[in-house]
C-alpha cells in the first residue's frame, strides 16, 4: 500500500517494442505490461493487421519522477517519426 | 496463355476488403503463412541449388546484383524531381521498388508452374540477393549529406536478422544441406501445399491491400503512375538481362518479375528503422495498392509475353 | 452403415470442454479454419458445377428454394403459440433453423464419401441459396407491423457479404472458373486435408458447444424438443422433396441434412444487426448446443436411413 | 500537457467495433485506441472464443464534453439490446 | 451514474484466470473484462508466447469493499507463488 | 547415420531468437500445433495398436513403468543433496526428468523413419502412461512431511484432462477407433504433415527455447550438468530395460529417448498447480534450455548408437 504511485500508459507502434522497454528498464522501472492494440491518431488508422500496421499499449507504475523521466525520454526519441500517446493517472498499489 | 486460379483468391480478398464484408483472416494466420511461404521458397531453391554447380553463376550474379542496385538509383532522381517527393520519401521508395516481392515471385512460380515452364533452382538466390542492395542503397540515399546519424549496427540486423532474409537464406540452407534425397517426408508440407497456402494468403493480402487500394485517391496522380511505370521499366531491364545471360525462358520471367516487385514486408520494417522521417503509409500505398495487384494480374503475363516475344525472335 | 471418426473429435473436444480442461484452441486458428470450410465446401462445387449443365436445375431450385421458405413460416408460429416465446426471438429461432450450417453439410458430405456415394454437385448451390431467404423471412417476421426501422441496407449487406455467403459464393466461382482442368495444384489443400481439417475443425467446435450444452439446463423443454423434432421434421421434407425431384440417394441426404441444419455463424451475425432485441443466447444454444450435435450423431445416420427405405420402396 | 483530459474507456460486443468507431469519429474524437478482451457482466458470459462471443475495449481521450457525448449516444443506441460498461476518469495527456 | 466507484486492475499469470474468476464472482462482483497481456516484475520476464508465459489482466469496476476484499483473497492466496501486479483507481460509470 | 533434417528448423529457430530477429510465431499457431502434434501423435499409435494384441503388453508395460517411476526418486536425493536445491524446486525437477516430451518422442521416431527402421505402436501408450507417475511422484516428494494441503483433486484433473495427457489418449481412441479401414481420410493431415508441421513448430520451439538457452549461464554449474548426464544415465536403463524386453531396434530407441526427455508441457502445468512454491523458471530452464537440445541433436543419435551396439553384441 505504497501513496503516490502513477500509471503511465503509452500506446505506440508494435515494432518499437522492444526498444521502448529497453528504455524504460534503463531508466529503472521495476516492471511494465504489454497489451496488444489497434486504433486511429494523428498517424493515421492503425488495423492491427500485421506488425507493422499494429499499436501495443505499454503500462508502466510507478513514481512521479519515473513516469515523468520516461515520458520525456519516449517524446524525445520518438514522437517526431513514430504514432504516440502518453497518459498518466494516479492509482493505488495494492500489493 | 496459361491461367492461374490463385489470383483470384486475391481478388477475392479486396472485394471482401472494399465491401466491409467481416471477413476476417487473423492476423495470426497471416504472420504464421508468410512464415511458410518465405521458408517454402526458401527450401525449394535450396534443393534446387544442391542439384546445379554453384560456380558458373558468379559473373551473372553480380550482373543481376548491379542492375538490382541501379534500379534504385534511377528511382529517386525521379522521385524527387518528377514527383516532388521530399529526399526521405523518395529514398524509401526508391528502396521499396528496388527491393523485391516475395509474394510476387511466387505468383510468377506458379503461372511457370501451370504453364508447364522449368527454370534456374539460383533464381531463389537471387530473391535473397536483391533484397538487401536496394535497402543499403536507399539508406544511403536518404542520409547523404546529412548530420551521420545513421544506425547501421541496427539496421543491418533488422536487414539480415529481419523476418525475410532470414527465413529465405535460412531455408535455402536447410533445403541444400537435406538435398532432393531427405527433402522427402518435408514435401508434403512445403511442396505440395504450396499452391493452395498461396492461394490463402493472397485472400488476406487481399484484405489488406483493400485498404490502401480504397486511399488511392490521395496516392495523387504521380505516385499511381509511378507505381504502374517503373515496374514495367525495370522488367524490361530483366528481360534483356535475363536474355543476354542466357538464362531460360522460365528463368527470365522470374527475373523480370523480381526487378518489377516492390517489396512490402522487408523494406517497410527497414525502412522504419533506418529511416523513420520517410512517410510508410506512401511507400507500403504505392506497393501493396498499386504494384502488388499491378503485376500479379497485369504484369506478369505482360513480362512473359515480352519474354516469350524476345525469345523467339531473338532465339 | 458408414461409420465416420470425424465426429469422434467433435466429442472429444465436449469432453474437453465439460472437464474443464486446459485444452484451448486459440480462436484465430477457429475463425481461420472456418474459412478454410467454407472455401473449400464451396470450391468442391464450383469444380463439380463446372462439369454439369445448369439449365435443368432452374426449376428443381426453385422447389429446393420455396421449401426452404417454408421452414421458418412453420418454425415461428410454433415458438410463438406453443413455446409463449417474444415476437423477436422467435423469429430469430425462426432464421436460425431455416438457414443452413455448413459444419453439418459437410459432416454429411463425409459421410457420404466413407459409404462410398457420390452426390449432385450443385448441391453446394443450394446450400449457398437456402441461408439467404430463411434470414430474410425471419427479419420480416420479427419486423412485421412494427415501425419501421429495419436496416434492410446493412443486414442485406451483412447477408451477401457476412463471410459465410461471401466465402461460398468466391470459392464457387473460382472453382466453377478453375474447374477440374486448373485445379489440381489446389486439390493438396482444399481437397486432401478437407477431411482431416474438418476433424481438427470439430475439435473445436466441440469446444465452444460444450459451454452451450452444460447451460441447457436453462433453456427449457420446450426449447429442447423443438431442436430436436423440428429438424426432424425438415428432414423429412427434405427427403421426400429430393426424392420427387429424382436427385440421387446422397443428394437428397444432402437436402435432407441441409433442412434439417440450424445456422450458427451466418444467421447469428445477421440476426444481432437486423433484430439486436433478440436473445442471441437462445438461438446459438438451441442450434449449437442441441440441433448440432444431435444432427451430426443421430441426425445423418437416420435421415440416411429415412432416404434409403424411401428410395428403396419408392424406387 | 494540456489540462482536464479525460480517458472513456467502453467494453462492448467485438461486432459494434466498426459501428461505434464510426460515431466516435463523427462526435469528434481525434483519436481512439482498440484491445480484445472477454467477460462477464448483465448480459451473460462472453468467452472471447469467436468474434459473436469476443468483446473489445474502446479507450478514447478527449475533453469531458467529448466523453459525455460519446457516452450519451452509445448508452443511447446500444445498452438495451447489447452489452456495454462505460466509464470515465481523469488523465493527463503528456503529448 | 453511480458515485464512488472504483476499477481494480489485475496483472497476473494466465493458469490463474479461471480460479481467479470464481474468487471474484464468490467475492460478489457483477462483472469482469479480461485482456491478454506479457510483462516482466519481480517474478522475471513473462514473454506471452506460450499460456505457461502469458500474464492476463483482468479488470472489476466495483465498490471500494469489493475491490478491497479481492485484493485481499488473491494477495493472500496468490502473492508468495506467483506474478500479482493490484491497482486500484476512481471511475464514473456512465451506465 | 541417418540425417534427420527437422532439427535444423530447431536451430535455425534458436538463431533467430539469439540474434533478436523480428521473425516471430503467433501463440495461436504454437498452441495449434502443439495439438495438432499430440492428436497425430495419439492417433498414430492407436492405429498401431488396433493391429496388435495388447494382453502380452501388460508385463512389459508395468517393468516400463516401475523403472519410469524410479527415474524421479533418483533425481530429487541427486538435486537436493548434490545440487543444494530446496525441496520443492528438487521434487519439481524430479518430476520434469520423470515426466517425458513428445516433442522429443517425435523426433526420434522421425529418426527412425529416416532411418528405415520400424517400432512398436504400444510405444505410444508408454508415452501417455510414463507422463503421470513421475508427477505423481514429484508431488508426493514435494508434499511429504508438510501439512497436507496438496489440491490432489485440482492437480489429476490438471494431469489427466491437461491438454498433454487428454489429447494423447483421445487420440489413441480416435485411432483405435477408426483402425486401419476408416484413418484414410484423415491420413493426409495426421500422417503425411506430420513431418512438415514437427518441423515448423520446433522452428517455433527453437524461438521459445532461445530464452531459456540465453539465460544459461544463470543456471550454475550443476543444473546445467545435471540436465545433460541425467538424460544419458536415464537413456542407458531404457536402453537395457527395452533390449531385456525383446524390443526392436526401434522400440529400445524410442524406449531410451521417452526417459530421456524431459517434459516442458505437461509436467510445467501440472506443477504450477500442484507446488506452486517451486520456481518455476529452473525448471522449464533446465528441461527446455539444455535438455532438449541436447537431445535432439546428440541424444537421439546417441541413444541410437548405444541401442545399435547392444543389439549387435547382444544379439
Ligand atoms: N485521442 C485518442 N484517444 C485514444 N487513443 C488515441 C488517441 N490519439 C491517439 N491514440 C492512439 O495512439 C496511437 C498513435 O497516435 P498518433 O500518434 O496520434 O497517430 C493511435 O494509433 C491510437 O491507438
Ligand atoms: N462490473 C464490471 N467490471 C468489469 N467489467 C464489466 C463489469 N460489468 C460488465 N463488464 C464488461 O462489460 C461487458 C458487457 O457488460 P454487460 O452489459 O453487463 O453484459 C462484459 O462482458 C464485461 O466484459
Ligand atoms: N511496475 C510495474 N508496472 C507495470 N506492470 C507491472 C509492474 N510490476 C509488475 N507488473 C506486471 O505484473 C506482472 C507480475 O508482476 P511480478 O509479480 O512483479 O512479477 C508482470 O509480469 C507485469 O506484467
Ligand atoms: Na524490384
Ligand atoms: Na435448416
Ligand atoms: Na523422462
Amino acid at each position: 500500500m505504497e501513496p503516490d504511485k502513477y500509471l503511465l500508459t503509452i500506446v505506440s507502434e508494435s515494432i518499437l517494442e522492444d526498444r521502448m522497454i529497453d528504455e524504460i528498464r534503463e531508466l529503472g522501472a521495476n516492471g511494465y505490461t504489454v497489451t496488444d492494440a489497434r486504433g486511429w491518431g494523428k498517424h493515421g488508422k492503425r488495423r492491427g493487421k500485421w506488425q507493422q500496421d499494429s499499436n501495443i499499449q505499454i503500462q508502466v507504475v510507478g513514481s512521479r519522477e519515473l513516469c515523468e523521466a520516461i515520458c520525456a525520454r519516449l517524446k524525445d526519441q520518438y514522437q517526431a517519426d513514430f504514432g504516440l500517446l502518453l497518459l498518466i493517472s494516479p492509482v493505488e498499489v495494492k500489493n | 496463355m496459361a491461367f492461374e486460379p490463385v489470383v483470384l483468391f486475391f481478388l477475392l480478398g479486396v472485394i471482401a476488403g472494399l465491401a466491409k464484408s467481416d471477413l476476417k483472416i487473423p492476423t495470426a494466420v497471416y504472420e504464421a503463412l508468410s512464415v511458410y511461404l518465405l521458408l517454402a521458397i526458401g527450401i525449394t531453391g535450396g534443393v534446387k541449388l544442391a542439384e546445379s554447380t554453384l560456380l558458373p553463376l558468379i559473373l551473372p550474379g553480380l550482373a543481376i546484383l548491379l542492375v538490382g542496385c541501379l534500379i534504385p538509383l534511377i528511382c529517386y532522381p525521379v522521385l524527387q524531381y518528377f514527383g516532388g517527393l521530399k529526399r526521405a520519401d523518395s529514398a524509401s521508395l526508391a528502396a521499396h521498388y528496388g527491393s523485391v516481392s516475395v509474394v510476387t515471385f511466387s505468383v510468377a512460380v506458379a503461372f511457370l508452374a501451370q504453364a508447364g515452364l522449368d527454370y534456374e533452382g539460383h533464381m531463389v538466390v537471387f530473391l535473397v540477393l536483391l533484397e538487401i542492395p536496394a535497402l543499403v542503397v536507399g539508406i544511403l540515399l536518404a542520409r547523404a549529406g546529412m548530420a551521420g546519424k545513421t544506425r547501421w549496427g541496427k539496421t543491418l540486423r533488422e536487414v539480415f536478422f529481419g523476418k525475410s532474409i532470414f527465413l529465405l537464406i535460412g531455408g535455402l540452407i536447410i533445403g541444400f544441406a537435406a538435398g532432393p534425397d531427405h527433402i522427402g517426408p518435408l514435401e508434403p508440407l512445403f511442396f505440395d501445399l504450396f499452391k493452395g497456402l498461396l492461394a490463402f494468403f493472397l485472400l488476406e493480402m487481399g484484405l489488406v491491400a483493400a485498404a490502401k487500394i480504397a486511399d488511392f485517391r490521395y496516392y495523387g496522380k504521380f505516385l499511381i503512375g509511378f507505381a504502374i511505370v517503373m515496374p514495367v521499366f525495370s522488367a524490361v531491364l530483366g528481360v534483356f538481362l535475363g536474355w543476354g545471360l542466357g538464362l531460360s525462358l522460365g528463368g527470365t520471367l522470374l527475373l523480370a518479375t523480381l526487378y518489377a516487385s516492390a517489396s512490402y514486408i522487408a523494406a517497410p520494417a527497414a525502412m522504419r528503422i533506418a529511416v523513420p522521417e520517410a512517410n510508410p503509409a506512401l511507400s507500403i500505398g504505392a506497393s501493396l495498392g498499386v504494384t502488388f495487384p499491378f503485376n500479379i494480374f497485369v504484369g506478369v503475363p505482360l513480362y512473359f509475353w515480352m519474354a516469350d516475344l524476345l525469345y523467339s525472335m531473338g532465339g
